[in-house]
């Protein structure tokens, strides 16, 4: 956040991505055999009718929150790396709630499956967390490990026992139809969702820099010898943002089922955990960042999908000019910040050793 | 069943100790799964194209030292984002192979190519009086007999060096680096250089192994090699023990498939809730033990 | 080496911290460069080092020759040895081409030797007390056979002994004909030392003189740009009273327009205790072991409304335990800690900050600032829970909160700007700040004057006596033996994680303090407080390497 | 920005769109797929063709099928995947003018959609049948044990259901002591964990293992190869990925039942809303006799036994209850 010369950031930034847009027409004109087809589905197909417009808000939804739930994370300087399994886990026990509780009327079993679901974010990721306050454990090396020990077992249940017998897809049944989130732009899978994605960014961001809650968050993440010493209670903001980071992958897997799928389906998460990585670190770990970065992403993900549908662009072509604008953009938009440093080094500006 | 341990250890081992070099130097290194992917593929191509193992892993190294060279440009040079770049680097790998692999042979599937040679058993004659260590030790591939050497290696490199003092300086505070003089990037680069060179090596080890190459046969060892850095608190000996440890948990969840009346789905989750569990219980351990301060 | 018009300008805070100085290091001379804080000393020297690369100007030196600059909080890597920080770049190798650990050792163990630096090079950094950490950082620095040697604030975390181990090795460079840098707050130092002084301020040369000529007088009035009176606690001048004993507590300064100022920026959050019979803070057979050895044994102490006690000492010998310790950043092993009667619900600095403890730590840089915060988040730390409505922050009270204190304090900084981009001095200035704006009826200070112009020290010691004198019990931790001697009622000395002895009234002399820092037990007075104080153990010399190694890590 | 190009109404060919649930390339199913629409259409004066690679997520592909149907210039989308008809069934309400061919899926009653199901139980017991007679001692390389192996991929209904039991029930045929070791791979790829269950297979005794992991089978070979055991393919011929190793292939016809049936529908013949079975009987399902490595390691009596259960498959079929079926 220097600073310095913020119009020369713009206009670098600007020159990145041109660079990596000029190196994907390249790498399409040359593979294509129909470049210039290619090209307008990649480009402009999220925006060429409403139902891939509505999908691509969708996706942007869903990643706003799981990227909210990163960035909100890495400010109190701690590290979920289980994002892909809370939500996958959240998203199946959230469906499971869902069915157990067809009978009740909507206001009362919707939220409550989503609370289920929240819960069961917030304490597996909680689970790290606690494990590093009380034992010292790396929590970005738990949560990992939690999260991929979790995955298996959901897998297991979705194929086994908590199956859809009626359906030869790998899934749960689907959700009782009155639960299910209305659809915004139909046929389109966008659904509220997108409302409170946005709700909870704006909310995020006020929490984070203009509560005193959000002050003692942030600086425990900047310097927790120091907040310690200032009297915050340091032990608190290891286990909260761990929490509140497995509570929001939670609830991005329960809107997952009730709003998108309405069911779980083996592997339907595909991604979107370490996506919400990505997204928080381009979004600089701003609430408010996070808009534009699930934005670009949704839009990079929804033009490969179209243009797979619709041209002989490949798989692997949306791949690797996703790395090349990842390579692009990154490299110049981000200064070498403190994050960068500390993910990259772990290098905590603060001793761990003593801590409450 | 130890036997296979060992077997399966040996990739996770040299991708890890490569690893360790880019996290001692202050580089968290999450591309070690593209570049184990691309040494693979490289490994299956030159060993083609030549006919020999030995070229097959050179060049494994050599395509996993070409990305890691990239990730030192595009994360270090241009101060670009570390964990975005790792990112990237995975992508390109999973999405330029099947590409190439396309462009030169005609298919993206399962790469079965013709001269391949089989990776032959080391040391397979050889008794020494321990039936049950001749078991155990003897008859591996080539690989594994590399990543004894390499453990010390790495532990000379990094303990007893100059070299290694310095890069391990850079991961620490580049600051004091900077401050005699000394460059922190050429260290990063050379440490990012030598996680490539592990983990293409690993990948060419999974490889060959096969005798050809699959897409996605690092089957995610890149992140648990990343993960055997951390278990074994950042050193040469203590990653040879996370990684013999993950191995056996492997080792204990394939076994147990065919034993126990457990699904065996469920049992893929078991290395990584055993890993976990090792861990809490060092640290815990670590916590009440009178010599922690 | 010749340094020509020099300007320098941090693009950051859009400081002109270096305004067309021109400067010549003589070889053979020692050279102080004195100033206030922030008047550029340091960055001017980054540049005569060659660590700072974009300013405007000239540095002229012979080719071959060799400038080093020991910084002003020099930074080691704390998991790495001694010697491993110090020989970076200039690795000893055997013939293999391995590190050569023993070379290297040894080289260290000479001119550690040379210059009775009580180091040991196979320690820890982590290990290393701030006076060790300044002795190591000279050490590292002359490994390189400097041709300039350039010290930042050396003393400032040293004891008088150490003080002097760093004279007698710049006298030895000098002799040796090289050129040594002197950057000091205390004149009493340069008139000691230095062959020159040059002086700045606002980042100009304002005058450049030789020792003999001067006095500290005309040295202030220069720095200061105004013919400056010194209060009559004034310790850096303590020379002339050193002995008089009875000096206990001065007159503070009238600062009226302090006072009022204070009571504008922060209601009281504390109850100053009427009562001045009852300890406001206790510690009781307080003990701490940390692998397996002794570091601070069975220590009492207790504290009145209104008293300033010192506790000094060589600072390995338990001076920063005990500051742990006493603001809570440890839990003692055995023992307990009594703030205002009560005991804390658990040994962290929050659970003694809510019985009304002030903490101004040593370690500013780590535990005393967040760097990369800005200087107002850093202010209001404390007052968080004050700014909060609703739980929102109001940003508005908080910044008029500010930049009261800012002006109170008279601290040079951009109130947005982060915390990194201040002069050394001026961090300390924000923490103090931050701190006395509390009002609680204990403050501990941590070597409160180090690295601080004498100006802003002498405001510290003012405010610390107009403290007391409203009730405050104070305890003053510190390696300076004059800030203790001007300051305090009652002087605890610490010799190996004992309290040697408390001092009361007359035997308050500077020589006995020094002699009971060191462990040896002064013949003229055996009248400890019983109950407060231990009995020294062996005596023995500091520089031994059994002290060294006994509290070091 | 895909609006198809209106063309005048008698030359507009008939357009095909193939949605591959998947991947083509390393899935010999798909590629069965790919290669019989093709041959079809290659056929036919006025007929197109464009593949589509939905990817492995499924949660995708009703959404991706969607768009298609939703281009309205598809007049038929042909896909293959046991839950392909019920994603079918779905768009079909949307878009009910959009004519689907499934295969290996089953679905009837909806009159815009045609499905093709192999009888994987006759599969299965083909090849369970081929394992009992290696593990009792028919090959050179036999162990004493009489224990077959299978391992899958994941584990999925069809699997679960017909293909684990129906492998055992053939072995059992030749002994019912016969025991299977089952093992899930947990994924299509990681041939190195694929390797490490098949030697842990071995370990146990078993000297045959049914291969149904994808990627995986390479890894079952390369141990196969190390220790002297074999190998059973299925859907598709495998003996080239191992000469003397892959022994037996149990065959699925995909490919001519996607070019019938894909050129019934481009001449306007075919049939919809029916769904029909195809096994031994009609050909579709078989063993492979004809590749030159199955004379050349296989002996004569085995070969013979086996001959003699396809006879009795093409005289009475095997009921086959199709999992998850409307
Ligand atoms: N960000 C947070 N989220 C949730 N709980 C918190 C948070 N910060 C502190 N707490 C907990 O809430 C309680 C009150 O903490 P707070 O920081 O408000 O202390 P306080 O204002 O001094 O009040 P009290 O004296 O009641 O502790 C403590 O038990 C603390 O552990
Ligand atoms: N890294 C930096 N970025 C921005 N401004 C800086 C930086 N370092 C110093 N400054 C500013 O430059 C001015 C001179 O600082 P410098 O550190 O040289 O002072 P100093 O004379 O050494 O003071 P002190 O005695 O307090 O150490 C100060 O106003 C300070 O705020
Ligand atoms: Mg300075
Ligand atoms: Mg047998």
């Amino acid at each position: 956040m220097s600073r310095s010369q913020p119009e020369s950031r713009v206009l670098v930034t600007i020159a990145a991505i041109g660079g990596a847009l000029a190196l994907t027409v390249l790498l399409l004109t040359f593979v294509s055999s129909t470049p210039q087809a290619a090209l307008r589905a990649f480009f402009l197909g999220p925006f060429s009718n409403r139902y891939y417009l509505g999908n691509m808000l969708n996706i942007f939804s869903t990643l706003a929150i799981t990227g909210l739930g990163m960035a909100i994370a890495f400010r109190a300087g701690v590290f979920n790396l289980g994002g892909e399994g809370q939500l996958y886990v959240s998203a199946l026990t959230a469906t499971m709630t869902g069915l157990a509780l067809a009978s009740l009327p909507v206001m009362l079993g919707l939220p409550i499956a989503l609370s289920v679901g929240i819960l069961t974010g917030a304490v597996i990721a909680g689970l790290s967390g606690v494990f590093r306050y009380l034992w010292d454990t790396d929590e970005l090396i738990t949560s990992f490990l939690i999260a991929s020990a979790c995955i298996p077992i959901v897998d297991y249940l979705i194929v086994g026992p908590l199956k859809d017998q009626a359906s030869n897809l790998l899934t749960t049944e689907r959700v009782p139809e009155a639960f299910r989130l209305p659809r915004l732009l139909a046929p389109s899978q966008l659904n509220p969702t997108l409302i409170i994605a946005l709700l909870l960014l704006v909310v995020a961001y006020i929490a984070l820099f203009r509560t005193v809650r959000g002050y003692e968050w942030r600086l425990s993440g900047l310097n927790r010898q120091f907040a310690r010493y200032g009297g915050i209670h340091t032990g608190v903001y290891i286990i909260v943002p761990m929490v509140v980071s497995g509570a929001l992958h939670g609830l991005a897997g329960g809107l997952f089922v009730f709003g998108t799928h309405y069911a779980t389906l083996v592997g339907f998460t595909a991604g979107l955990g370490w996506n919400g990585i990505a997204v928080a670190l381009i979004a600089k770990r701003h609430p408010l960042g996070v808009i534009p970065a699930a934005a670009a992403f949704a839009y990079l993900e929804s033009g490969a999908h179209i243009a797979m549908l619709h041209t002989d662009f490949t798989f692997e072509l949306g791949t690797i000019i996703r790395a090349v604008i990842f390579l692009f953009v990154t490299a110049t938009v981000l200064p070498h910040s403190d994050i960068a440093a500390r993910m990259s080094g772990r290098v905590r500006p603060f001793s761990r050793k003593r801590q409450t | 069943m130890i036997y296979y341990a060992i077997e399966v250890m040996a990739p996770l081992l040299l991708a890890g100790l490569g690893g360790l070099f880019a996290e001692l130097a202050g580089v968290l290194n999450i591309a070690l799964e593209g570049m184990m992917l691309a040494g693979a593929f490289a490994a299956i191509v030159s060993a083609s194209l030549t006919g020999s193992i030995a070229a097959g892993m050179l060049g494994g190294l050599i395509a996993g030292t070409v990305l890691a060279y990239l990730f030192y440009f595009v994360g270090i040079r241009m101060r670009a984002n570390i964990f975005i770049v790792g990112l990237a680097i995975n992508l390109l790998a999973a999405g330029s192979i099947p590409f190439l692999s396309s462009a030169m042979y005609g298919t993206k599937g399962v790469l079965r190519l013709p001269r391949v040679p089989r990776m032959p058993g080391f040391f397979v004659g050889i008794e020494t009086g321990f039936p049950l260590l001749d078991q155990i030790f003897l008859g591996h591939s080539f690989g594994v007999y590399l990543t004894v050497p390499a453990v010390l290696l790495a532990g000379l490199v990094l303990q007893r060096t100059p070299f290694g003092l310095r890069l391990r300086s850079t991961g620490k505070n580049p600051e004091t680096l900077r401050a005699v003089g000394l460059n922190p990037d050429r260290y990063r680069r050379a440490a990012l250089l030598i996680s490539g060179m592990g983990a293409g090596l690993a990948g060419s080890l999974l490889a060959l192994r096969l005798g050809v190459y699959l897409p996605n046969v690092s089957a995610g060892r890149g992140w648990i090699a990343l993960v055997t850095i951390y278990l074994g608190y950042k050193r040469p000996f203590g990653v040879l023990i996370a990684a013999l440890c993950f191995a056996l948990a492997e080792g204990v969840s394939v076994a147990a498939q065919g034993v126990l009346q457990i699904p065996g789905t469920i049992l893929l989750g078991l290395p990584y809730i055993l890993t976990v569990l090792a861990m809490i219980a060092y640290s815990a351990m670590r916590r009440v033990a009178p010599s922690d301060d | 080496m010749d340094l020509r018009h020099i300007t320098k300008r941090y693009p950051e805070n859009d400081v002109l911290a270096v305004r067309d100085v021109s400067l010549e290091l003589r070889s053979g001379e020692i050279h102080a460069l004195i100033g206030e804080n922030g008047a550029g000393k340091s960055t001017l020297m980054k540049i005569a080092a060659g660590l700072l690369s974009s300013y405007d100007g000239e540095v002229r030196s012979r080719a071959t020759d060799v400038c080093r600059l020991v910084q002003q909080h020099p930074q080691f890597i704390p998991h790495h040895q001694v010697w491993e920080n110090l020989f970076l770049g200039i690795e000893p190798r055997t013939r293999w081409g391995l590190l050569n650990q023993e070379a290297a050792v040894r080289d260290f163990s000479a001119l550690a030797g040379r210059y009775a630096f009580p180091v040991e090079p196979r320690m820890r950094a982590e290990g290393l007390s701030a006076a060790q950490a300044q002795l190591a950082a000279i050490l590292g620095a002359l490994l390189h056979n400097p041709d300039t040697l350039i010290l930042d604030e050396p003393t400032a975390p040293c004891s008088d002994h150490e003080t002097a181990l760093v004279f007698e090795m710049m006298r030895s460079l000098r002799d040796d004909g090289r050129a040594v840098v002197l950057i000091t707050h205390k004149l009493r130092e340069v008139m000691e030392v230095s062959d020159r002084i040059t002086v700045m301020r606002h980042g100009r040369v304002v005058g450049s003189l030789l020792t003999a000529d001067t006095t500290p007088n005309e040295l202030s009035s220069l720095m200061i740009g105004e013919d400056y009176q010194h209060s009559s606690s004034d310790r850096r001048f303590g020379v002339l009273r050193i002995d008089s004993g009875t000096a206990g507590r001065r007159s503070p300064v009238e600062k009226q327009d302090l006072e009022t100022a204070t009571a504008q920026t922060s209601p009281p959050n504390f109850q100053i205790p009427e009562s001045r019979a009852d300890p406001v803070f206790e510690l009781r057979e307080v003990s701490l072991v940390r692998r397996g050895r002794t570091l601070l044994e069975r220590l009492n102490l207790k504290l009145y409304p209104g008293e300033i006690l010192g506790v000094t000492g060589i600072r390995e010998n338990g001076l920063e335990y005990i500051e742990d310790i006493l603001s809570g950043s440890t839990e003692p092993n055995s023992g307990e800690v009594r703030i205002q009667g009560s005991r804390p619900s658990r040994y962290t600095p929050r659970a003694f900050r809510k019985l009304g403890l002030a903490y101004i730590p040593t370690d500013r840089l780590m535990r005393g600032a967040s760097l990369s915060s800005s200087v107002e988040d850093n202010m209001i730390l404390l007052d968080r829970k004050r700014f909060g409505r609703a739980g929102l922050l109001n940003r508005r009270a908080s910044a008029h909160f500010s930049s009261a204190l800012q002006q109170k304090f008279g601290i040079t900084a951009v109130l947005g700007n982060p915390m990194h981009t201040l002069s050394g001095g001026n961090m300390q200035k924000v923490i103090l700040s931050r701190e006395l704006s509390q009002h609680s009826p204990v403050v501990v200070f941590s070597e409160p004057s180090w690295g601080l112009d004498f100006r802003s020290s002498e405001r510290i010691h003012d405010e610390i006596l107009r403290l007391s004198e409203t009730g405050v019990g104070i305890i003053l931790i510190s390696s300076d033996i004059d800030e203790i001697l001007s300051l305090c009622d009652r002087i605890v000395v610490m010799y190996k994680g004992n309290f040697a002895r408390t001092l009361h009234g007359d035997e308050r002399v500077r020589d006995t303090i020094g002699e009971l820092m060191l462990g040896i037990e002064p013949e003229h007075s055996q009248s400890g407080a019983p109950g407060e104080a231990g009995v020294p153990q062996a005596p023995g010399e500091i520089e031994s390497k059994d002290s060294a190694k006994g509290y070091g890590q | 920005g895909c609006a198809p190009v209106e063309e005048e109404e008698a030359g507009r060919p008939y357009s095909i769109a193939v949605f591959v649930p998947g991947v083509v390339e390393g899935s010999p199913t798909y590629e069965m797929l790919v290669e019989g629409v093709r041959r079809a259409v290659d056929e036919s004066e006025n007929a197109e063709v464009r593949v589509v690679e939905g990817g492995f997520n499924q949660a995708e592909w009703s959404g991706s099928i969607t768009s298609l149907a939703a281009t309205e210039s598809y007049d038929l989308i042909v896909s293959s995947n046991p839950s392909l008809p019920e994603i079918a069934n779905e768009v079909s309400q949307s878009f009910p003018d959009q004519r689907f061919l499934v295969l290996d899926g089953y679905w009837e009653g909806n009159p815009r959609m045609r499905t093709v199901m192999f009888n994987q139980r006759e599969q299965a017991y083909l090849n369970g049948y081929f394992a009992g007679l290696v593990t009792t001692g028919g090959m050179p390389a036999s162990r004493e044990a009489r224990r077959i192996g299978l391992l899958a991929g994941q584990e999925y209904p069809m699997m679960n259901q017909v293909i684990r039991p129906a492998f055992l029930e053939g072995a059992q045929v030749v002994d019912p002591e016969i025991e299977l070791d089952f093992r899930v791979l947990g994924n299509w790829f990681d041939a190195g964990r694929a390797a490490d269950l098949a030697n842990s297979m071995l370990d146990r005794g078993v000297d045959v293992i049914l291969s149904i992991a994808g990627g995986g089978n390479q890894g079952v070979i390369a141990t196969a190869r190390d220790r002297d055991a074999y190998v059973l393919w299925f859907d598709s011929s495998g003996f080239h990925h191992g000469p003397g190793i892959v022994i037996g292939s149990s065959l699925v016809k995909l490919d001519q039942a996607a070019y019938e049936r894909t050129r019934a529908a481009i001449n306007g013949s075919l049939e919809f809303g029916v769904g029909e079975v195809l096994g031994v009987a009609d050909g579709y399902v078989t063993f492979d006799s004809e590749d030159p490595n199955y004379t050349e390691y296989v002996p004569e009596t085995i070969r013979a036994q086996h001959e003699q259960l396809m006879q009795r498959l093409m005289d009475e079929p095997m009921e086959f209850d199709i999992p998850g079926a409307n």
